[in-house]
């Protein structure tokens, strides 16, 4: 089972996390146009390599945080910016 | 109208009545017991994780320690902690910590909040404590990662719980010498009885058995 | 369904054709052919599984057109049509994926006559079992949709369930009762590289050629238009690329500078070792994400839903396998003691709507047919079918104009999502 | 111990010095119906050899007799039935007494199979011969394919089998190596003598490998090597256990079994450092005839012999090409087997045939010669097993000296390393002192990575779980320096000089391979999918290596080019009781769950809570809330405690509605869209103090929306001054509902004023009731009713709830589960998000326009919500009312034009109150208006008329009686 590095808890189980997203910006929804809208809704990169991401530490310390990982391999690295 | 009783989410054995609370009478001395600590008080405190508060109380995440006045004060969460005190004295034990936060972490938000009737809190004592945990719990016990006074917050047997390495000393363990390895877990209170029977049958190959809440409990 | 021509070579399969060979012990000849990459097709398809090869087929057959490329980075079959669970149904939730799902079951009911080539499709009955009313009431609202469409469908009760999978615990002190199923007899299981090949032999009969191993590197667009692709073997000069990838889908289509709403997640299977049969329904629990069923051989085959993250990784995890045996465990408790053989997975390309896309893109020549979840192995003939016409005749037809890619962007999605729950 | 009638062990030999059966504990079991004995310690097959027993299974396609190959777990000739359980290893499964063993494959006996009938016809049943028949006519293949099953192979399962217990625990090793031969438990003490704690595993019933049957310099070097393992305390030591598999992290699966109490137990092993020394497999030769039982490998002669004093035969022909063989040969000679010939392979010598019908006869070899004789031996070489390698991504190299794969280091991680027979060959010497470098260094790196896991473990003060495990001795060492294995030489044999089975256990020859080719299935893996070799019992780790290179020879490519198929996990059969262990499932309990047990509720599974439905009959729980006064839990109620000033920022936030000018004192309903203006949960909050409000969620949506506004908080409003708690079974939580609720409530509340004037619709109050203080009580009505429902601190549910009841008595009180809540609510016309809505539904078509306020600052899903508003053209929630109130469509009826699809009935019940049935649906906009008529489509296929109501309320739509 991939370990994920949670800044504040360490490595621990995948299973203890809730995968949130892939890290899209998010428009300013009064100036966005409904295509810009859901092109930030549903548009993701899907990239095969590494990707930063943010994941929710469900059965730890109920952090959000940020971590770039692998998607091929499923490595995981941490981010200076994580918390 | 029936006498004010509080009780525990996990249904005692041979029911005694205990500084308000219906729980288990039961002693055992078996060298691997588990005990329903439900009744202790239990408040939480939310601050900035390393705010005047934090520093106030000493504790950082990770770790559980006793304060001058026998509460066990743990850090659960990053700005969150956990207060643990006799049952019955949650609101002394909310008091002395509002009393704190007024005090030490004025302007800073501070969040005091009762919990003792929302969480459930057991005990597993004895030598074959880690081996039990170890068949409900992904986290590594040993003692160079767990040492007593370390805390952790993992997914226990599919739940959510705060664990405590919180060793007793042998006056009031349930046999062995000196040292006794424990360890609390405190979960959302629904998930109590849950929580209680799969440690039993978790228990079951090392001869787990019952034990009852002994006042004060912390 | 009735051919226009009937595949010439190679000779075809029979009972008779059987005895001769063994009589005279002569060999078989190839099932399709290895061909010389040529400097350009009036049509590449990328991807060799049953979408593209389906495609690739009824181009030639349908309409004629059989200068055509199916170029595979791997062997035929090697993605998601040699990786699903091969369950077949049409009991979708609303009227456009019932109807498209149906066409499909149409043509794999008479696919083995076409194809001259047995696919074993096992009409075996489908059961989607509900635990709690919420699901109960889907079943219900999904029957009535399948039934308005003409497909047969409908909700039973527990005894009736019983009697159809003796197996299963229908206690109601059960921790996920079965308190109903979604019924569909007409749903099954069928041989998945049967219908690959099958496919590959038709195609390859009508001057299809198709190229394994060969890997797309890019693809070549001028002002607008698709000019080719670039590959591990050096440039395909096409007018027209059609992307029938799962797992690469978004890959490819950024090759052609379309962005499109896909995620890749895995599906992880799981086979056991061959049991006496006993089980002849595929039974589904959305709620404990399980599906199950047997094959002639005597192996359980199981699947679930995707892996809670997207990823590209086909490694499969133990995680997978110790939920599935539980939930197994937990509808059929009887079955501690069968060992699990083998676990693998696939790659499945998840849209927002849990329908896929398909068609057209702002790219002239350059078509999709993808997002196709967990639910590709079953719409692989119609798609091939549709595809097809939407390549010949220039525009797509009905039957698949609700999948065009611009309703996200235009707040059209499909209904399949109202029902969210594990598919198969 | 006496067996009436059981054959006398006529094949058994004498005490061997390293026998591992105990003569002194006599078994009997029973074998195809007739009884057998055994000795502790003896496998089904040993026990059955030992009585001269030859033929064990029928084959899977052609139902050909089959006896010993391996004589280990993955021997495909002996598979058999034992009690209520499949597929049992007989050559590995140790004879327990009074079981009950048969054979799975043959009908009617084992001795006389008609489906062997197949075996004639093999000529007309090549490879994808299913592919090639039965296709027309297609109406037929449901009658072909129902005989097929009937000859598919497989033990028998039963739907009553007994239950059993499987257990499960978690391990952290710094060191684990699978397999105990001579190299594993070396690098087992070099790891714990580094200061690693390691856990040593193997398939076999005791650790030491071929050690086992090397006779006596090989019992010796066991002897000690066992003695030094047994005096580290550091090593855990598990036999007749297996690693399934190596996941991501070093995640390892171990089955363990044969354990006291327990039929197995998974361990799963978060290790440092993966050892990987399964040792090698000999490999079959392929050859006509080389299925028939009595042909065997050199290692299974030696294994009966040396384990369980059987002897293999009476007069043997050797075939061999490696140390092995030649050992074989020695054996067999001193267990009184006669060795008529040795064909050396070495020297050109080979097997061209074997000859006989259900058992070996005689034997012909390449020089001409024939052989008559019962037993052949084959030691033509070894088969790595890779397993846990390529699942760690290695990608093994073929190396023709050696005639087998080895490793590629390059590709390893460096939390795996190979020692022993897959690394390399040697003396046991060089093997032992390759395997003690491995393990020091991997105690060193399992070392040198915990200390980095610990390192980027912030926040915490120590790394609990930080779960790479570690050993606390001082600084990383320097890295220890691997010897070299050599790749010994071995002739290149696979198949010889005619075709014979590649596959065992699948029933493939190499010319099914042949056919495959031809037909353009030349690919290893189309070939395999095509022919199905390797996919059967073993999956490859005896045949692989002979597949691959027959289909190189076929294909003209090197066995490097045509590569290895992929070997994915498990590594060995595992039981779904395994993998399923214990089985976890969190339930959840109210503190009024022993009234309700007491009182004969009817359980609801909902989610994790089990919760009353009903007491027996919800209309007259319903009819009394109406009427007079009733309570129902509804501790499921999702709770959020929010503290700080900028709590009313984050309800504007999360809400369609405004918050800005909530009051103290004050409660408010609010629904909550995602960012796609999909309904998402709603609720009511409450404010209880300048900045302290108590928001309610939905029971399924209280973790959603915990984490949803978590969500905002941290990452998109950090500045936020918000704490938010979730208290959800912090309190019991209970609704009073009903004409006389309040006169109720008046009896155990104090401290309250509960006038309309003093606690008003919609505002909220805390106080003491029944003498429990710090009570929180909102005035809302769900059911259309005056009520009050009650947050009570959790320990006081029970007690509160019995003194509302007992306080009541003479008002007629009653309880009320969710089904009459359902009733009432569905008449009152409120929704429950995610049953009147689904998950496309957005605002506007939940009849939520009252509510949403598109003219407030951003709020999640404004930007949607305004482009639905501007549409026009949405779906929406209606009231309807069949012409006929005696019929009530069920939820997921349909509204129908024609057979187009206009909506569907969501809600659906038969009202008390009114006496007719009423329903709430999604109706498409063109009919969504007041007075249409539509048709609703029953599932029995009738069409009934419906109107469109007014209100979404079938009953009070003014809402007098909630405000009374």
């Amino acid at each position: 089972m991939m370990l994920l590095p949670c800044p504040w808890c360490g490595p621990r189980n995948v299973s203890e996390f809730r995968y949130v997203s892939e890290l899209v910006p998010r428009p300013d929804p009064a100036a966005a146009s409904p295509g810009e809208w859901r092109d930030y809704l549903y548009l993701r990169g899907n990239q095969r390599g590494w990707v930063t991401e943010r994941w929710y530490h469900r059965a730890g310390c109920g952090q959000y945080f940020l971590v770039d990982r692998e998607t091929a391999t499923d490595q995981t690295r941490p981010r200076q910016d994580a918390r | 109208m029936a006498e004010l009783l509080a009780r525990s989410p996990v249904t005692p054995a041979s029911p005694v009545v205990a500084d308000g609370w219906e729980v288990s009478g039961l002693r055992s001395s078996a060298s691997l017991t588990l005990a329903d600590l439900t009744p202790l008080a239990k408040v939480a405190v939310r601050a900035r994780p390393a705010g005047a508060m934090a520093s106030a109380l000493g504790v950082p995440f990770g770790r559980a320690a006793r304060d001058a006045a026998g509460a066990l004060l743990i850090g659960s969460g990053p700005g969150e902690w956990l207060a643990l005190g006799p049952a019955g004295q949650e609101a002394a034990l909310r008091g002395r910590l509002e009393q704190t936060a007024a005090s030490a972490a004025a302007g800073e938000l501070v969040t005091v909040l009762d919990l003792t009737h929302g969480r459930a809190l057991l005990r597993l004592t004895g030598a074959q404590a880690a081996a039990t945990l170890a068949k409900v719990c992904g986290i590594d016990l040993a003692d160079s990662r767990v040492p007593p006074g370390a805390a952790f917050r993992s997914s226990v047997a599919k739940l959510v719980a705060d664990v405590v390495r919180d060793d007793l000393t042998s006056s009031d363990a349930t046999g062995g010498e000196g040292q006794a390895r424990s360890y609390l877990l405190h979960c959302e209170r629904s998930y109590g009885q849950y929580l209680f029977d799969a440690l039993l049958d978790a228990g079951a190959e090392f001869g787990i058995a019952v034990d009852g809440f002994r006042a004060p409990g912390i | 369904m009735e051919l226009t021509s009937r595949p010439g070579r190679p000779p075809g399969y029979s009972a008779f054709s059987l005895v001769k060979h063994g009589l005279l012990r002569q060999g078989w000849t190839p099932a399709w052919r290895r061909h010389e990459l040529r400097g350009s097709y009036d049509v590449v398809i990328i991807g060799g599984g049953v979408h593209g090869l389906a495609a690739a087929y009824y181009l030639a057959v349908r309409h004629g057109i059989s200068n055509v490329a199916v170029l595979d980075k791997g062997y035929i079959g090697s993605g998601g049509s040699g990786r699903n669970t091969a369950i077949l149904r049409s009991n979708y939730l609303t009227p456009e994926g019932v109807r498209f799902y149906e066409r499909s079951m149409e043509l794999y009911r008479g696919l083995a006559a076409d194809l001259n080539f047995n696919v074993m499709f096992a009409r075996r009955g489908h059961l989607t079992l509900a635990h709690n009313d919420g699901s109960l009431r889907t079943m219900r609202w999904r029957a009535e949709v399948n039934k308005l469409q003409g497909v047969d469908s409908d909700v039973i009760g527990p005894a009736e369930i019983k009697r159809l999978v003796p197996y299963l615990d229908i206690s109601p002190r059960a921790r996920y009762p079965v308190l109903g199923a979604l019924y569909h007899p007409p749903g099954g299981i069928i041989r998945h590289d049967a219908v690959v090949w099958g496919y590959a032999r038709g195609a390859d009969a009508h001057g299809v050629h198709i190229h394994q191993d060969i890997e797309v590197t890019g693809i070549d667009v001028a002002n607008g238009k698709v000019r080719g692709v670039q590959t591990s073997r050096g440039p395909i000069a096409s007018p027209v690329v059609l992307n029938c990838t799962a797992g690469w889908s978004t890959l490819i289509c950024d090759m052609a500078g379309v962005r499109v709403p896909v995620q890749t997640f895995p599906l992880q299977a799981a086979v056991t070792e061959p049991v006496r049969p006993f089980l002849d329904a595929v039974v589904v629990s959305g709620s404990l994400h399980v599906y199950v069923s047997q094959t002639d051989r005597g192996e359980l085959v199981f699947g679930a839903s995707v892996d809670e993250y997207p990823s590209y990784s086909m490694r499969g995890s133990l995680d997978f396998i110790e939920g599935l045996a539980g939930h197994v465990l937990e509808l059929m408790p009887s079955l501690a003691r069968v060992r699990l053989l083998r676990q693998w997975a696939g790659l499945c390309d998840m849209t927002p709507d849990f329908s896929p896309i398909m068609g057209l893109t702002p790219v002239e020549g350059f078509l999709v047919d993808i997002g196709w979840g967990t639910y590709g192995f079953k719409a692989g003939p119609v798609s091939g079918e549709a595809m097809a016409e939407c390549i010949a005749s220039g525009k797509p037809p009905p039957i698949i104009a609700g999948f065009d890619l611009a309703r996200f962007a235009e707040g059209r999605q499909l209904g399949e999502k109202g029902a969210a729950s594990v598919g198969h | 111990m006496t067996a009436p009638g059981a054959p006398p062990a006529r094949m058994r030999l004498g005490p061997q010095p390293g026998e591992v059966i105990d003569r002194s504990a006599p078994l009997s079991f029973r074998w195809n119906a007739r009884p057998y004995l055994a000795f502790g310690g003896d496998t089904i097959i040993s026990a059955l050899a030992a009585a001269g027993e030859r033929v064990f299974s029928r084959s899977f396609k052609y139902h050909r007799p089959r006896g010993i190959l391996t004589a280990s777990y993955l021997d495909p000739g002996c598979t058999v039935q034992a009690g209520d359980e499949p597929n049992v290893r007989g050559a590995h499964r140790l004879v327990e007494d009074g079981m009950d063993v048969r054979p799975q494959n043959s009908w009617p006996s084992l001795r006389f199979d008609v489906k062997a009938a197949n075996q004639l016809a093999a000529a007309f049943l090549p490879a994808g011969f299913y592919y090639k028949t039965f296709i027309r006519p297609q109406r037929l293949w449901p009658a072909y394919e129902h005989v097929l099953r009937r000859f598919s192979a497989g033990g028998t399962t039963s739907a009553h089998a007994a239950a059993e217990y499987y257990d499960k625990r978690y391990a952290h090793p710094d060191v684990l190596v699978a397999g105990g031969g001579p190299a594993g438990m070396a690098a087992a003490l070099a790891a714990a003598r580094a200061g690693a704690s390691v856990l040593l595993v193997d398939e076999e019933h005791q650790l030491g490998g071929h050690l086992r049957w090397s006779g006596q310099a090989g019992l010796a070097a066991l002897r000690e090597l066992t003695d030094q393992v047994a005096a580290e305390d550091a090593i855990e030591v598990m036999t007749n256990s297996v690693v399934l598999g190596r996941y991501d992290g070093n995640w390892l699966a171990v089955v363990q079994r044969g354990l006291p109490g327990v039929t197995e137990r998974l361990i799963k092993a978060r290790a440092g450092v993966l050892v990987a020394a399964p040792g090698l497999i000999e490999r079959p030769y392929v050859f006509a005839g080389n299925d028939l039982p009595g042909v065997m490998l050199s290692t299974a002669a030696r294994r009966l012999i040396a384990l369980h004093a059987v002897r293999p035969g009476d007069r043997a022909v050797v075939l061999t090409a490696n140390a092995s063989g030649d050992a074989a040969a020695a054996d067999l000679t001193r267990a009184g087997v006669e060795v008529a010939h040795v064909a050396d392979a070495r020297r050109g010598g080979d097997v061209v045939r074997a000859h006989g019908r259900g058992a070996l006869r005689a034997v012909e070899l390449a020089d001409g010669s024939r052989h008559d004789c019962d037993l052949l031996v084959t030691a033509t070489g070894w088969t790595a097993p890779m397993s846990l390698l390529t699942m760690a991504g290695d990608r093994p190299v073929y190396s023709q000296r050696a005639a087998r794969f080895f490793p590629d280091p390059q590709r390893l991680p460096g939390d795996v390393l190979p020692a022993g027979g897959i690394a390399g060959d040697g003396s046991l010497d060089e093997l032992v002192a390759h395997a003690t470098a491995v393990g020091a260094e991997a105690a060193r790196r399992a070392s040198a990575a915990s200390q980095a896991a610990a390192g980027h473990s912030a926040g915490a003060g120590h790394s609990a779980g930080a779960a790479a495990p570690g050993i606390s001795s001082g600084p990383a060492r320097e890295p220890v320096a691997i010897p070299e294995l050599p790749a010994g030489e071995h002739p290149e044999l696979f198949r010889g000089r005619t075709h014979g089975f590649v596959d065992l256990g699948e029933d493939v020859s190499s010319k099914d391979l042949q056919t495959a080719v031809q037909e353009g299935y030349d690919s290893a893996e189309l070939a395999k999918r095509y022919t199905t070799a390797t996919m059967g019992p073993t999956q490859g780790k005896l045949e692989v290596v002979n597949v691959v290179a027959i289909l190189a020879g076929l294909t003209g490519r090197t066995i490097a080019q045509t590569g290895t198929t992929t070997w994915r996990p498990p590594y060995a059969p595992v039981t779904l009781g395994a993998l399923a262990g214990r089985i976890f499932e969190p339930v959840r309990y109210s503190p009024m769950q022993p009234w309700h047990e007491q009182h004969g509720a009817t359980p609801l599974v909902a989610g994790a809570w089990i919760r009353p439905d009903h007491y027996g009959d919800p209309a007259a729980e319903a009819r009394r809330v109406r009427e007079s006064v009733a309570i129902i839990d509804v501790t499921p109620i999702g709770k959020l405690d929010l503290r700080g000033p900028d709590v009313p920022k984050l309800l504007n936030l999360l809400y369609v509605n405004k918050w800005s000018k909530l009051g103290v004192g004050r409660v408010r309903y609010g629904a909550m869209c995602a960012e796609d203006g999909v309904v998402l949960d709603d609720g009511v909050t409450g404010r209880l103090g300048e900045e302290h409000y108590l928001m309610s969620t939905t029971s399924s949506g209280a973790e959603t929306v915990a984490e949803w506004a978590e969500n905002w908080l941290q990452t998109a409003h950090p500045d936020w001054q918000v704490h938010l708690t979730p208290v959800t079974t912090a309190f019991a939580s209970m609704n009073i509902a009903g004409p006389r609720s309040r006169e109720l409530l008046s009896r155990v509340a104090s401290g309250v004023g509960l006038s309309p004037e003093a606690f008003g619709y919609m505002q909220v109050r805390t106080g003491e009731v029944a003498g429990v203080a710090d009570c929180v009580m909102w005035r809302i009505g769900f059911t259309g009713e005056l009520s009050y429902e009650l947050h009570v601190p959790a320990s006081y549910g029970l007690h509160v709830w019995e003194a509302l009841l007992a306080a009541g008595e003479d008002l007629g009180v009653g309880v009320f589960g969710v089904e009459a809540q359902r009733i009432l609510r569905l008449e009152k016309g409120h929704l429950i998000v995610g049953q009147d809505t689904d998950g496309l539904t957005q605002g506007f078509s939940a009849g939520l326009d009252w509510a949403i306020k598109l003219d407030k600052d951003d709020f999640i899903g404004q930007s949607e919500l305004a482009w639905q508003a501007a549409s026009q053209d949405y779906p929406q929630l209606v009231a309807l009312q069949p012409a006929d109130g005696s019929v009530v469509p069920p939820e997921g009826s349909q509204i129908v034009q024609g057979t187009a699809i206009e909506g569907r009935i969501t809600s659906s019940r038969m009202s008390p109150a009114l006496g007719r049935s009423i329903c709430l649906a999604q109706l498409s906009a063109g009919l969504a208006v007041p007075g249409t008529q539509v048709t609703v489509l029953l599932p029995g296929g009738q069409r009934v008329p419906a109107r469109v109501m007014e209100h979404l309320a079938h009953v009070d739509p003014e809402g007098e009686r909630i405000r009374g």
